[in-house]
């Protein structure tokens, strides 16, 4: 159970048309290596839930402008132009989610929830083709579950069974992301021993992780 | 424009109370936080992960984890906590906000909101804006009283895609001081050198004027 | 802003008829103190939310015994055989909920969700009731948020903002019920000033807490 | 019954693979952690709140804030992470465990199990019970065969409100390891000494007798 592999070893699991959650919020937080790795394999109809389509030549931005991806799911995607131009042209299929939303939704896909009830988005075109449900008068919409066959996350520290810690607001979306996929892969900018972490301080538990790279 | 930050941003940054946990979006919101007064503590909630949102870091301090939700370096001050992106819309969505700065492109006298996209043209994404405007005890915004071109942003009824129904309560403008109410959009504040006549005819709701109106500082 | 005060200013606050989260696993994480201030009190028709009614003589069992207790929300009664004589003799109403789901339940009351659909509960008795979603051909039960008047917490360290730390198994329903009360009010094994927990290592944010005594 | 928990424990720690993630029930489950084999990597997770469930402290050495879910004094194995109740039910819920352990009151041949309340008598409540059914991977009973009076606890249905429907894997008891399978419940070893007649006398449901049918250890 070597969970600590080389970054040549870890892109050998990448395939065209996977689903991918990637971590990061405009970059911060993102594995920068692996998701590189995706463009040197030139990886093709990529699917990845993200907070946001980063910027054209940075993170998973590059992605989109090297036209590897099919459809996106995130929240925000105005700091890179050419999302809303492919988007608009009918190339690539970008659903927009409320960050909290979206959130909630890997939480629930890593979690065994089938979704939860948000007021968020009510009386919104987020509400479209989704149902509504009424609690003590008050409306919610019923979000579903997202899962991912692959998610690429980035932690500041990793022991070699995978435990993890997350730095400052580089934290968003990994955790919940690590929890949701069936093959997680960390990009770590330091790998300890195991036993060096105190249980507190871990983030998020080595169970949910397959692979380590040294990020 | 410096000038309308200025002057909206001096104003939202009183409205607080001491102890108040705040959300600053975007933007002309986001200059607010430079305005904050000292003798309160206000506590600043970044929806990218942490409270206890600070300045700028001084050269040389910079940390690349350390980011607003704009993506620019900023600082934490002690006191202050990181969480995840769910944690954080949990602070949000849950009621846990006294109050979060947001700009519009529309906004309505029923407090209506529209601040995410113009079909056919920019589609930004709503990014936290959606969960902020419905979470958040109360929604101010803070914007330019009207666009470039001259037309109103303050209507009867929003034309774009909303982002929340019936939610905004104070709206700041560098013209005056609105409060949201069932009755339609109050004048509270006047800011020095515009006269009602003025506001009215670059607002298209119809402003009611409060018997109290006051300057606005 | 003062949040430090004295256990019995704290006691003040209690009142009869509210409804309390309170921490806690079998008493592991319990914050002793302020429970023992509602038997001081006499506090009477208490309903609680904890994850178990613990022993007759320890933690919010002592509640039960005394009979100050309406209603419970739990996952467990089976280590006070005085909660089961009760609710037998209808005495107290004791709403039995699935352990996931209860921790689900208090945090979609914090977070702002209507609820969450859970495949936990589906064909027994705790389905009765309740909404049945299915999504993709799997049945879920609709269960919905829970919120309380005052949430009693222990930490083992509190900063004099109320940033908590929990320490080991003591952690459970503890961060969840911090989020999802009026009133916060927390028991900490040390106190500490701002700035001495690291950012990264605060599990409830002290935005959350309105009192801190010393436990 | 020592020695029941012993042949049960015995048979159930040999099952895990390598890595597997196992959650172990108060009781006879519990037992399983004494037995786990010294070559492979079994990680135990505690739903009050752990992963790296170690065994009873060392006298001098407890932790009043280490306990596992039946509030018993244990320690946490070096590369153990500690987390909340949600996070805890996420993990179990999410199916990111192999395996739970868990006894039973009553289980049937469609996998259904009942093991959390005797209606008028004793209703201990489900704790996390409800949940590890649901969301393991692979539910394992480890039981003794039949009630102290000698009563079958494996029916053709059970007759106790339920912990879920349809999800029991495997039965291990004192007589024999048993699959349970679309067809029924197939007993696929047998413990030394004990006849296939006896265990089905002991059986409500009809077993099915592997054609490979192995003895137990």
């Amino acid at each position: 159970m070597q969970k600590v592999i080389t970054r040549e070893k870890a892109l050998e699991v990448f395939k065209d048309n996977q689903v991918f959650m990637i971590g990061g919020f405009l970059n911060v937080g993102t594995p920068e290596s692996l998701v590189d790795g995706l463009i040197e394999k030139g990886i093709k109809d990529i699917t990845f839930i993200a907070n946001d389509t980063a910027f054209p030549e940075i993170g998973v931005g590059k992605l989109v402008v090297n036209r590897q991806v099919k459809k996106t799911i995130v929240s925000h995607i105005g700091t890179n132009p050419e999302t809303g131009k492919q988007m608009n042209a009918g190339e690539l299929d970008c659903e927009l989610v409320p960050q909290g939303t979206l959130a909630e939704r890997i939480r629930c896909g890593g979690a065994g929830l089938g979704g939860v009830l948000t007021p968020t988005g009510v009386g919104t075109v987020v509400e479209e083709g989704k149902q509504k449900i009424v609690l003590n008068g008050q409306e919610y919409l019923l979000e579903e579950a997202l899962k991912a066959d692959i998610a690429l996350i980035k932690a500041a520290k990793a022991d070699t069974f995978g435990n993890l810690v997350y730095r400052r607001s580089a934290r968003n979306f990994n955790p919940l992301m690590a929890t949701a996929a069936e093959l997680v892969i960390v990009e770590a900018e330091e790998i300890v021993e195991v036993g060096e972490l105190d249980p507190d301080e871990v983030m998020t538990p080595g169970i949910f992780v397959n692979f380590i790279i040294k990020g | 424009m410096s000038n309308v930050r200025e002057i909206v941003g001096r104003r939202i940054a009183k409205y607080f109370n001491d102890g108040d946990v705040v959300n600053l979006g975007i933007g002309m919101p986001t200059g607010v936080g430079n305005y904050l007064p000292e003798d309160k503590n206000i506590i600043l909630q970044s929806e990218n992960g942490f409270t206890g949102l600070g300045a700028s870091p001084a050269e040389g301090c910079e940390d690349k984890d350390v980011t607003n939700a704009g993506g620019q370096l900023v600082t934490i001050l002690p006191g202050g906590a990181c969480f995840d992106s769910a944690a954080s819309f949990g602070i949000i969505r849950g009621g846990h906000l006294a109050a979060t700065v947001l700009g519009a492109l529309e906004v309505d006298e029923k407090g209506n909101l529209a601040n995410w996209m113009v079909p056919g043209k920019i589609v930004p994404g709503m990014g936290g804006a959606m969960d902020l405007v419905t979470g958040a005890r109360k929604v101010i915004i803070a914007m330019e009283h009207a666009t470039k071109k001259g037309a109103p942003k303050i209507l009867k009824e929003c034309t774009l895609p909303l982002t929340a129904v019936g939610k905004v309560s104070i709206i700041v403008t560098e013209m005056g001081f609105m409060e949201v109410t069932k009755e339609g959009i109050v004048l509270k504040e006047i800011a020095p050198g515009v006269t009602v006549e003025e506001i009215q005819s670059k607002t298209e709701a119809k402003l009611i004027i409060s018997p109290d109106l006051k300057p606005m500082y």
